[in-house]
């Protein structure tokens, strides 16, 4: 099959270039240096760069959702963790929580922490700051090293890595979803009572919705400071 | 002091003084053409804001601005108030520095490409208007109301008229290799270098490597001066600055398709790479927040979208879902873009409770609050698309309630 | 020196410096949400302007600014580059102070009613895509080649989604007399009180009085809060600040249906009343005063529309009218609003002479400009709707030629 | 035929309100005012109000172009104006050349004029500045006093007004106009040779058109300072 007309736009990245960007990592590691970083290098990179939004133990909810918290030793050996399932107290879906494959975490830390310096890391800090913060979580022990050598066994400790269901319905556009309503016209089955109303505090707290309308229409905003 | 106020009284018997004595723009002199070389809205329409949600987030260049539905007209968005959602801040690039780079490893791409904006912008181009929302939009009112208004509780919505190349013209001309490539992974150049795995089905399909947005280049808060538009499928998907398209063979389950976007569900499993914005719709105006201003006709009108085609249907119900009534859709009905709808009603001063409802052309019909939960729970967060329900009170201030 | 000269070289080599070293965007923390209420375009936009053309006009409140349409993408013009055309200047003004009179004189309006904005917009709504251009856009080219780019010789041109209340819906419900109806006076409330008449079978067909304009109120400059919509018909019967429709049973001959917009003939006779801007198409890129960055591929791309439907088809040539291929047409296609075009070519860097003809839905074949000049003559200034001709230099510069 | 139900929207205008803004004058001169003005009146309305813009003679092309010149005795005979024919060197199209419609002077000065002051003229005012001009074009003699009486047999002395014809192919939306193409696809006439081409002073003459396009995309402005 012949080239298009527009074969030639464009020119041909150079090895050095594909280098520079290609920082994906992915599930399998395809994409991971080589490299490793103590849990003790891990906490001085945290302690100068990452504390300071997230919580000395990650702990914080200041600038973002806590990334420690909330799993179990149970947890890790499951690989589910119960603070998800229904009924659960615990305050927070912490970061440790959710996220099922550890080379999400070393791809974004490398390509995004610390959030106003990205991609200032180096490839053992990337590590050993992630290293740290899996021991938070008690994963892996206080004098651990993780490294692209071990984080294939350490993957195999996190807390919810049984927790991801891919769920192909909502992936493909021609895919039919779980929920589907019947199209009733006339004396449809509904309760005659309201089921929520918006809280009386709430109805403030976006400011005053009259100064988010039009000044002409068929409606006003309401002056909900009143 | 009595002669004045008969004055005014007479005056007004007359006719309206708006009417009656000319206003100073019949009676003078205008300003000239080019005034403003790059024109602006009204100052009476200042109200009409993109605007944050107050506790939603906690930081601002990791949050989101809404666009107020309650303001809009037809389909198209102003693009100056088109929804935001950053990662981490947004920029306005030097295009000239811009670089999309396509590739693959191990040979999945048998001709790795660097592309300016000067090529890019040579080659066949496609323009089409589609909507894109947040897969988070409605997510705060899955349990109960929370919301006081349509921008609130919809206003991570907007819909353009896009301009770019088809992503299968540039995999086609950088050769992938056909059999092993599953999928593809967009990668941006902010500080978050936010990265998403889109099926190499859809990218072969209907996905646009865009520039244009509503005729101009795409404005800097929406990714100037490339994106992607992955049509139907969750705005976190429409990666915005692009620098990098990869072609794998794997899913990449980068941090917004591993620890957000993920559909937390009853059993306490997440679904993941749910991308797909499902059939919806919501009346705008009236909406939350809004009076009316007296009884008698108004045209109730609303918004429906489906990620997965065209709208077909949209009914409304004035009795919180009891009796239905179909509304009239304006056209263009286009795929995945957003559609206008209208509806005659006669409010005679007696609470009421607003519905509408969207069918798309799979069939689909737009599900109600409680069908949703009664699969999915109420902590999935993403891909909320109940019927909303407004309560019109004998006041005629309209407000958020669940009703099913 | 020698030293840095051969670094440089090295780097280059290994590839570009703005892949290499990351960009402070991608190594830093952006701009946070709703950083501006209101968006506006990128920094590095700022060319695309709308202008004046020096001598057109002796005073700017009484002229015209030009849409650039050389670096517009898809059908949506942005509001901000809507072209301007004021007869006695434009004013914001305040909203809630407007009214619209509907009436007639002798019992031709059972009913005289007047609508504030409030009513206005409680009544049933439309939202259309429609084009409007000036009935003098291309004027100064009926004998020879005047303008130097593709903003001056077709800028007076623009196209958005207006929403609006149908005029008939108000003729309707003020009651006129239907016998005796013949015409429609337009009346906006600037100091020159704009005056046009409308026919009254297209007052009762698709005519709309619009307050919104892709998606947000009219702009000051394109008549907020109300303007006429005219399909088809040039722009200046779209009346702007409507404060007035009187119907009756004659046609008004006001001043712009009188003296202006009436065509000059040969004989000396001016046609008058003639508002249809019939089929039309220009390339936009590469177009006049835009040089070619290379040989090679171009997406070459341009507009079309017509006053009488829609656009059935674009045959674009690159010998001055000599061979034609049919171009690709984007969607949607809708009456009576701009349809994009674009199609392949391969510069072999030899001049080269592009040209677009538009087929409308009435089989009408747009014509070459000694067609028109044949029955018209060159005088008649208004409806010059010829083939534009682009010659492209061996340099790559593209200037404005007339080739039949 | 039932009302529909949004009948009762707006309200009633009242006769006040339809006098203030029902200004307009139509051909047949329904809406023309009783009333009339002098030329000696126009001519002190015209010195005062006018000709600051319009030349004292109605001459001037600084603001707009001309209102009076171009027009004949023998015109106001034929009601045809002989410069507008083919071959006219008359330097301009005054608005006395091309009206033919008396009513139209009458309500657009009423309405427009002064430029800077619209709607400021008393009705006898408008008489009068209208008797002015057309006395500075012969159409009526120095003491003439313009009225609702005398307009119709003044419309019978406009220069142009039997110059008018109505094209009705340009009115109607279904029409069909004179002039059309036929789609040529292969081998069309056209002469080899360019028949006209862009002055060279009006290359720049819309500024530099460098700097009215994009700094990317697949062209750029050229440098027409150059
Ligand atoms: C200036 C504040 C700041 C600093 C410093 C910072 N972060 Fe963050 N971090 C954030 C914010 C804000 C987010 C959420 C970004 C988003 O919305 O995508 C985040 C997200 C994360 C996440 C993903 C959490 C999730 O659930 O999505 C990880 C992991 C993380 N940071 C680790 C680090 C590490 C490691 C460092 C230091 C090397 C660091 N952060 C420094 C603010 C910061
Ligand atoms: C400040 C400048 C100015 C003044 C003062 C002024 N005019 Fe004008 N006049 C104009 C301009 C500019 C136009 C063209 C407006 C347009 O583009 O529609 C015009 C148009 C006209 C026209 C229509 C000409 C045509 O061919 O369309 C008439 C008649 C006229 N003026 C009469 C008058 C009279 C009578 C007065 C005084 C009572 C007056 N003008 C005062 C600037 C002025
Ligand atoms: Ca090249
Ligand atoms: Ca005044
Ligand atoms: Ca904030
Ligand atoms: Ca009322
Ligand atoms: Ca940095
Ligand atoms: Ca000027
Ligand atoms: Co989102
Ligand atoms: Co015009």
């Amino acid at each position: 099959q012949a080239n298009k007309p527009w074969h030639e736009i464009g020119r041909d990245a150079k090895p050095a270039e594909i280098k520079a960007w290609n920082i994906d990592v992915r599930p399998d590691f395809k994409g991971l240096p080589k490299g490793s970083g103590s849990v003790k290098l891990g906490e001085q990179v945290w302690e100068a760069q990452c504390a300071s939004c997230h919580g000395v133990f990650g702990e914080s909810n200041e600038v973002f959702t806590p990334i420690v918290g909330g799993t179990t030793k149970e947890d890790i050996q499951r690989g589910r963790v119960k603070n998800l399932e229904e009924g659960s107290n615990y305050p927070q879906r912490t970061t440790m929580m959710k996220v099922a494959t550890i080379s999400t975490l070393w791809d974004y830390i490398n390509r995004a922490m610390p959030w106003n310096n990205p991609k200032s890391l180096k490839v053992e800090e990337v590590y050993g700051v992630l290293a740290y913060i899996l021991n938070l979580a008690d994963v892996v022990p206080e004098d651990f090293v993780l490294s692209d050598q071990n984080i294939a066994e350490v993957q195999q400790r996190m807390p919810n890595r049984n927790g991801m269901v891919f769920y192909e319905p909502l992936w493909r556009v021609d895919g039919r979803g779980d929920v589907q309503n019947v199209a009733c016209m006339r004396d449809c089955p509904v309760q005659v009572s309201i089921r929520s109303v918006l809280p009386e505090h709430a109805r403030d707290a976006h400011g005053n919705i009259r100064e988010q309308n039009r000044v002409i229409g068929p409606v006003r905003g309401a002056d909900t400071t009143r | 002091v009595a002669a004045t106020a008969s004055a005014t009284r007479a005056l007004a018997a007359e006719g309206e003084d708006v009417i009656l004595n000319l206003p100073e723009h019949t009676t003078g002199l205008g300003q000239p053409v080019a005034a403003l070389g790059y024109g602006q809205p009204s100052k009476w329409e200042a109200n009409l804001q993109r605007r944050e949600s107050p506790g939603l987030t906690r930081v601002s260049q990791a949050s989101v601005s809404f666009t107020p539905l309650q303001g809009l007209f037809g389909i198209i968005t102003p693009s100056g108030l088109h929804f935001e959602r950053h990662h981490q801040g947004w920029w306005d690039i030097d295009p000239s520095k811009h670089r999309l780079m396509v590739h693959g490893d191990d040979g999945m791409v048998k001709r790795p490409r660097v592309f300016t904006m000067d090529d890019l912008m040579r080659l066949p181009s496609v323009s089409r208007i589609h909507f894109i929302e947040c897969g988070a939009n409605s997510a705060p009112e899955w349990g109960n109301v929370a919301l006081p208004s349509v921008q609130y509780t919809h206003g991570m919505l907007s819909c353009s008229e896009f301009t770019g190349v088809l992503l299968s013209t540039l995999l086609e001309m950088c050769g992938i290799d056909k059999k092993r490539a599953k999928y593809v992974l967009a990668e941006g150049a902010d500080g978050s270098s936010m990265t998403r795995t889109i099926s190499i089905e859809q990218a072969m399909d209907d996905v646009i490597v865009a520039w244009g947005m509503n005729g101009e280049m795409l404005r800097p808060e929406n990714g100037y001066p490339l994106r992607l538009v992955v049509p139907g499928v969750q705005g976190v998907s429409w990666v915005k600055y692009l620098r990098r398209i990869k072609v794998g063979d794997m899913k990449w389950a980068t941090k917004d398709e591993a620890i957000h976007y993920v559909d937390l569900m009853p059993d306490g499993t997440h679904r993941q790479y749910t991308g797909i914005q499902e059939c919806k719709s919501v009346i705008t105006t009236p909406s939350g927040g809004q009076t009316l201003l007296d009884r008698g006709y108004y045209n109730v009108t609303g918004l429906a979208w489906s990620g997965r085609g065209t709208i077909k249907r949209v009914d409304v119900s004035f009795d919180g879902g009891r009796n239905w009534r179909t509304a009239r859709l304006e056209g263009p009905i286009l795929p995945k873009a957003l559609t206008r709808f209208n509806i005659d009603w006669v409010w005679d001063g007696k609470p009421a409770i607003l519905q509408s409802r969207a069918i798309d052309s799979t069939g689909y019909v737009q599900p109600k609050i409680n069908q949703l939960r009664a699969v999915r729970g109420t902590r999935s967060i993403y891909h909320q698309n109940a019927i909303q329900s407004w309560l019109v009170s004998e006041n005629g201030e309209v407000s958020n309630v669940q009703v099913y």
